[in-house]
């Protein structure tokens, strides 16, 4: 399949954006107002004569902004999407003759989730959790995913073969199977969801582990040990992005302490844990919890290593959706509504469950604040990246109302006493005066993401970077402001003109390709063939699931 | 690891060998097939492997070069005279709707909804006659599954629910579900307790350690009873009288079902298709999911054709919905029974009709075929077919899996690549429908530009 | 005065009407009325390419002759009156909340789907799920009365919440299926598995019925409310004779495989 | 005297091998259009193997030719057939809100074709 849409001729020309107040925090430009000129989809010293201008006065420029933790594609955002008619029945998203319709909701259309992205100055977005055997299906997805450049996060953190091998002390042996793994589905990271859970909840009577020394009876490791496995596979391979963890216990009472000996696990060594938020609960274990968020802030502050996303709760209808499937099964059981569990062969759990988080119950506003506390006491912004953990936390839609509540002290009060009195109390959320600041902002969504990602083109407009821009019009309500930027650039491009939506072609590919010695396939194979259900050799994933594509190398010695 | 689909080659004369090639046939969409082509006969002459369908397809496939790639009222034309003209009919139509999807690759697939979405069309599969009602029922309470290595590797208890593999699925036995060994099942068959249900003993019958016949239209009472057994409700005995099946044999069967480490349940069109619908299929898989606070239970419905299931996801991917959706209003909507193609042509809804890949003139009700045989249709496939003759314009297109590599997905949402066995002179149904999108957009430009300008002329006279 | 709106031109393929909703139609001149849009098909047209409009809507909106293509009728109808004088097509007063409906032919699949309020009467028969949820969505109508003179379809009441259903002749399988609350009264037969998966809720036949096996007897007695019912839809012309209000009913319980809450009345002679 | 039985349409291997030669070959054709029947129902009825009858219903009616099946394998009042063209002449259209025709498991009439079909 070929790029789905043509676009109009000439679109990509050199343009010279002036009088704009540019926050590039990685470049240290914080609100000065410069040129910045564009040409063949990269930031340039300067434009030739005869570049489009753009008038950006009164205007706040940044990079495009970078999506470090959602799910966009591939199969569990298709079943949930497939679940859901009566969410995407209200939301329509009607083509027009250079783009295509599609539908909203929690889990919008692949054309619809790119398209809206791009329409709220988002240029590159990170899908968590892909099986490896489901690498084609997201791929596919990718590819009619417009606008925006993305990858996705390969789940190896319950991968059977893998855990034999650590079981059986083959350290190296992980290490080239690692890369194999990622090179076979050309995924941009590795991603471990609660290592180790996955065994008890298919094989026993759905259990879970819960704790990160527990062993597991059937191969004999704990969930400590295959962080740590990844965390030096990764490290030793220097991979552009750590380990990429969603820890054991998430949305236990209690979690706090396992997030922490998650995070001790990794030493100085990098890594990245996700959705932090539903990480940093207080309380025992089954009972009610409270906010743990001061202990994890102090150690993320703490541990330049560490780097976190925030999986931030907002207040509406959400999708859980997760390879943490013994997750899934409990907020099920709250209300027995509809339920998706989907088992991946050796490789992976799953689990989908229509959400709501509302102000008004004491959890939900408890996780809200948490989230809300962890942004307001981090000390470090380019480690605590915004996310919602689309769409588990709420819809990335979202975002502009979430920065307005980062951004404006009072807009928070007026927010903070709409929910859960007793679960505000619970937290320091209405101590915190802290507003952040544009600079912070464009740190957080832009500059903080792509640095932990390792994508040095990307979350800056120094020249050579990838020309992914977004103008927005200064305007004091900060959720009106992010909601609707002016003009969109994305690889040069101007997809968003003048608020209009001009554009449509399918943004990049962003995967790895690690080095790996080639005989870990014969060591492969035999498992395959004796546990898999399809053949080896159809398992790789091939160039022709590729759309335009960037190899992102790995980062310097 | 290699990037492109790999083949093997002998050098014994113009004979190929291919390995790890993929039956489409049906939807066990089996890709350990090892077949000997003939490249001088183009034939496959052998498929090792293959069940006794998958045999018939890939030996019966006869290579037809010579037949013309585009009929127009049954005369050969061009196949650029015969897209202007399907270009035309459907840009022209009110309603026009797509069909099929189900025997062609995902890259056609996309192709085809492409188009629909761009001429504001109705757009729906062979999913919407198959289990399409088990479509509904998932959308309504979900569905815990699996991917099939899990049963091949865990299920201890596999129960088939309206459905005959031995004939329909030939390998879903042996290859996934009921004699291989896995790493939880190494006795295989051995460790696997099997049981039928159905309300006659078909071929399939002689697999299971248990054989439900129930009554004819009775799946529903009989899965209603099991959950509430399940639940430690009590049911009076009349139940054998209502299903056929002794209480006895029911309570046994719950707490079979209550004490295995991991159950499966298949389930096939003997409920999609009989009364009840989609409330048979949701009372299966509310009973999987019921068994899940007891131990880990999954179901999964067993999928017909080679590829409906990459339509069902490409579908849904594109729109949000899995079939049954209309554009007539510029963007996706989902009303089964409203935007499906049984009820557009029994209604006399649809005004035109492209049909890929699917035969609906053959086993469509008599009121559907009927409406199809008044409107003009374009239709896509590789062999001739009931609909492909009364279509205004057809094409004849190379085979998926055996001439034109792509992705299908199995049954189970894994996605496979295809290879190819020899090359076809014939045009695939991606490389049809691409041209033809590419036309549709060139005609809808020109009108969008005419009514610009029209409006533009009206502005300057008023 | 009231508006009349008379079709003339029959539709080719199926009409999407939701502007034809008597409240929405207040105060506006006939060419008003006429340029309103409609959608044939993927096409936009406007009433007038279909109707000759004739009078004022003053809250009520006359509409004449066959409408069984024409959808959406009445469609977010909060108030006034909508007579169809003759067959309506699918999806008639969806998501209504007030006002009133009349049909005085037959009406389609999809009558009144998650109505809040408001009443709709079809003199003839109604299609496939009255009253019901859309696919996916838990909920069917929350409120107001549907009363089908002839027989309903399959899934009358999906999901229903609150309100009142009333079918003068027979419904088809799965009345009531997923019922949350609220009221079903059949005069004639039930067809198969009524009341599946209900939580709470009344549906009420005059006759016997098969019931699934997940279903109790509780006893047999003269439900005080049911007298009032039936005596609203002899009121509405429904074919409710004394013995049915004075009667006594079989009282059966279920869903038990849910919260066992809800009940089928079912008159005993 | 027309006797009533139920109808259920599926899918058979003869079918599917067929198939692949060619859906409007002969052997394709008669494959769907044969139906299966129990061996009491046959006896009783007076119907030899390959004797025609006619199914009709609401919808419509065909002429198949008709195959004992062991009692134990068919239920007596139960007919089998593979999809087809045949099945579709009885097929109803209405699908009740879901797309599907009710394709098996409903009612015909059958009556012996007796002369030159």
């Amino acid at each position: 399949m070929k790029s789905h849409n043509s676009t109009p001729a000439g679109a990509a020309g050199p343009i010279r954006i002036v009088n704009g107040r540019i926050h590039d925090p990685a470049n240290g430009i914080d609100g000065a107002v410069r040129d910045l000129c564009v040409e063949s989809g990269r930031i340039v010293e300067s434009a030739p004569v005869g570049a489009r201008r753009i008038d950006a006065a009164g205007m706040v420029i940044m990079p495009g902004g970078v999506d470090i933790h959602c799910h966009i594609a591939g199969p569990k955002v298709n079943l949930a999407r497939k679940l859901q008619p009566e969410d995407h029945r209200r939301d329509p998203h009607p083509g027009t003759l250079y783009t295509r319709s599609g539908t909203g909701g929690t889990v919008p259309s692949t054309f619809a989730t790119g398209y809206r992205y791009a329409s709220l100055g988002y240029t590159t977005a990170m899908e968590a959790a892909v099986p490896p055997i489901g690498a084609r299906h997201t791929l596919e997805e990718l590819h009619d995913t417009p606008v925006i450049d993305k990858g996705f996060y390969v789940l190896l953190g319950n991968n059977i073969f893998l855990q034999r091998l650590l079981k059986e002390g083959r350290r190296d042996e992980f290490r080239q199977a690692v890369a194999w793994w990622v090179n076979s589905t050309k995924a941009y990271a590795t991603k471990l969801v609660n290592p180790g859970g996955d065994e008890p909840w298919k094989g026993k009577r759905n259990a879970n582990v819960s704790d990160i020394d527990e062993t597991n009876e059937v191969f004999g490791i704990s969930p400590r040990q295959i962080i740590d496995a990844f965390v030096d596979a990764v490290h030793e391979m220097r991979l552009p992005h750590p380990p990429h963890i969603h820890c054991n216990n998430l949305g236990h009472s209690g979690n706090y302490a396992t997030t922490l000996e998650t995070m001790k696990t990794a030493g100085d060594r990098r890594l990245h844990i996700a959705h932090i938020q539903f990480h940093s609960y207080g309380g025992q274990p089954g009972k009610s919890p409270s906010s743990a968020a001061q202990p994890i802030v102090e150690y993320v502050n703490a541990h330049p290593n560490i780097t976190c996303d925030v999986g931030q709760v907002m207040f509406g209808k959400s999708t859980i959706m997760t390879a943490d499937a013994p997750l899934a099964y409990m907020l099920r059981n709250l209300k027995k509504n509809k339920w998706v569990n989907a088992d991946t062969e050796c490789e992976s759990g799953c689990g989908i469950v229509p959400f709501s988080y509302q102000e008004k119950i004491y959890v939900h506003a408890l996780q809200w604040a948490i989230g809300l506390e962890l942004f307001l006491m981090s000390a470090d912004p380019w480690r605590i990246i915004l996310s919602t953990d689309h769409p588990n936390g709420g819809s990335f839609l979202s975002y502009p109302k979430l920065i307005r509540l980062l951004m404006d002290r009072e807009f928070r009060k007026e927010e903070i006493k709409r929910v859960h009195k007793k679960a505000i109390s619970r937290t320091v959320l209405a101590d915190l005066d802290r507003e952040y600041t544009l600079n912070e902002i464009a740190i957080i969504s832009r500059a903080g993401p792509a640095r932990a990602l390792g994508l040095r083109n990307k979350g800056h407009l120094g020249p050579g970077a990838d020309a992914d821009i977004t103008v927005y019009d200064d305007d004091a309500d900060r959720e009106r402001m992010f909601n609707a930027p002016r003009y969109v650039v994305k690889s040069g491009r101007v997809v968003i003109d003048d608020h209009e939506f001009r554009e449509d072609f399918s943004g990049r590919l962003l995967h790895i390709a690690p080095e790996y010695d080639a005989t870990i396939v014969q060591t492969v194979r035999p498992f395959f063939e004796d546990y898999y259900s399809i053949e080896f050799d159809n398992y790789a994933v091939g160039d022709s699931f590729l759309h335009d594509h960037e190899v992102i190398p790995s980062r310097p010695a | 690891m290699d990037d492109k689909v790999k083949t093997a080659e002998t050098s014994s004369g113009h004979v190929k060998v291919v390995e790890n090639a993929t039956c489409t046939f049906c939807g066990c969409v089996c890709d350990d097939m090892v077949l000997t082509v003939d490249l001088d006969q183009k034939k496959i002459t052998k498929a090792k492997n293959a069940c006794v369908l998958g045999r018939a397809w890939f030996a019966e496939h006869v290579h037809e070069d010579n037949v013309p790639p585009a009929l127009l009222d049954g005369q050969p034309v061009s196949v650029e005279a015969a897209i202007e003209e399907a270009a035309r009919i459907l840009v022209e139509a009110r309603f026009p709707i797509t069909y099929g999807l189900s025997d062609t690759t995902c890259e056609a697939q996309r192709e085809a909804v492409a188009i629909t979405d761009m001429i504001r069309g109705n757009l729906d599969t062979t999913t919407s006659v198959c289990h399409g009602p088990s479509g509904l029922a998932f959308q309504g309470i979900g569905e815990s599954t699996m991917t099939l290595g899990e049963v091949k590797n865990r299920a201890d208890l596999v129960i088939y629910w309206g459905g005959n593999p031995a004939e329909s699925h030939p390998r879903h036995f042996t290859r996934y579900a009921v004699t291989p060994k896995g790493m939880f099942t190494p006795n295989g068959k051995k460790d696997r307790y099997v049981v039928l249900v159905d309300v006659r003993r078909t071929p399939s019958a002689p697999v299971a350690d248990l054989f439900l016949q129930v009554k004819p239209g009775h799946d529903f009472e009989l899965a209603w009873a099991l959950r509430a057994l399940v639940r430690g409700r009590r049911l009076d005995p009349g139940i054998e009288e209502a299903t056929g099946i002794p209480l006895a044999t029911l309570t046994d069967l719950a707490a079979r079902m209550k004490s295995c480490r991991y159950g499966v349940l298949f389930f096939g069109m003997g409920l999609t298709m009989t009364r009840g619908r989609h409330f048979n299929s949701g009372a299966v898989l509310a009973l999987a999911t019921d068994l899940n606070e007891y131990t880990h239970f999954v179901a999964k419905p067993v999928r017909g054709h080679g590829n409906v299931t990459g339509a069902d996801n490409v579908v849904s991917w594109q729109t949000g919905f899995p079939f049954g959706v209309n554009f007539s209003r510029g963007f996706p909507r989902f009303n089964p029974g409203e935007f499906t193609t049984v009820d557009t042509l029994s209604r006399g809804d649809a005004d035109a009709a492209l049909i890929v890949a699917s035969d609906p003139a053959a086993n469509f009700p008599k009121a559907a075929i009927e409406h199809l045989g008044r409107i003009p249709v374009i239709s896509l496939d590789a062999k001739e077919t009931a609909t492909s003759r009364l279509a205004r314009v057809a094409f004849r297109t190379a085979t998926y899996g055996i001439s034109v590599a792509g992705t299908v997905y199995r049954m189970d949402d894994v996605p496979i690549t295809l290879r190819t066995a020899f090359e076809s002179k014939l045009p695939s149904d991606e490389d049809i429908l691409t041209a033809l999108r590419t036309r549709i957009k060139a005609l809808l430009l020109a009108r969008g530009q005419a009514a610009k300008s029209r409006s533009a002329a009206t502005r300057t006279a008023a | 005065m009231s508006l009349r709106l008379q079709l003339r031109t029959r539709p080719e393929v199926p009409v999407e009407a939701d502007a034809l909703a008597p409240d929405r139609l207040q105060g506006l001149k006939t060419p008003e009325v006429e340029s309103l849009p409609l959608i044939h098909g993927n096409e936009n047209c406007v009433v007038g390419d279909f109707f000759a409009a004739d009078g004022e809507c003053n809250g009520e909106l006359h509409l004449e002759g066959d409408l069984s293509r024409i959808k959406h009728l009445g469609s977010g109808m909060k108030s006034g009156t909508l007579h169809i004088h003759g067959d309506a097509g699918a999806h008639l007063g969806v998501g209504m909340s007030g006002g009133q409906v009349i049909v005085d032919g037959n009406a389609g699949d999809w009558v009144g789907p998650e109505m809040s309020g408001g009443r709709i009467c079809v003199k003839g028969n109604a299609g496939h799920m009255v009253g019901a949820a859309y696919r996916g969505s838990p909920m069917g109508m929350t409120g107001g009365e549907i009363i089908i003179g002839g027989c309903a379809r399959n899934e009358l009441g999906h999901g229903m919440r609150n309100g009142l259903i009333a079918v003068g002749g027979d419904s088809g399988d799965f009345t009531g299926v997923n019922m949350l609350a609220g009221t079903i009264i059949v005069l004639g037969r039930l067809g198969l598995r009524p009341g599946a998966s209900m939580k709470r809720g009344t549906i009420v036949t005059l006759h016997d019925s098969e019931l699934l096996p997940t279903f109790s007897y509780a006893c047999c007695f003269r439900p005080p409310f049911l007298g009032l019912y039936l005596l609203h839809l002899r009121q509405l012309d429904l074919a409710v004779a004394d013995a049915h209000i004075s009667g006594r009913y079989a009282r059966w319980c279920g869903d038990s495989i849910e919260l066992n809450r809800g009940e089928i009345l079912l008159y005993k002679t | 005297m027309p006797e009533i039985m139920l109808l259920i349409a599926g899918r058979t291997s003869d079918q599917g091998t067929s198939l692949n030669r060619g859906k409007l070959k002969e052997e394709y054709l008669q494959v769907t259009s044969t139906v299966e029947m129990n061996e009491d129902d046959m006896a009783r009825l007076g119907l030899q193997a390959g004797d025609r009858i006619r199914l009709s219903n609401d919808t419509g009616e065909t002429t198949v030719t008709c195959q004992p099946r062991k009692r134990t394998d068919l239920p007596a009042g139960m007919l089998f057939m593979a999809y087809g063209p045949s099945s579709s002449q009885l097929m109803a259209s209405d699908t009740a809100g879901t797309g599907m025709p009710i394709s098996k498991n409903f009612t015909v009439q059958i009556e012996k074709i007796t002369g030159a079909a």
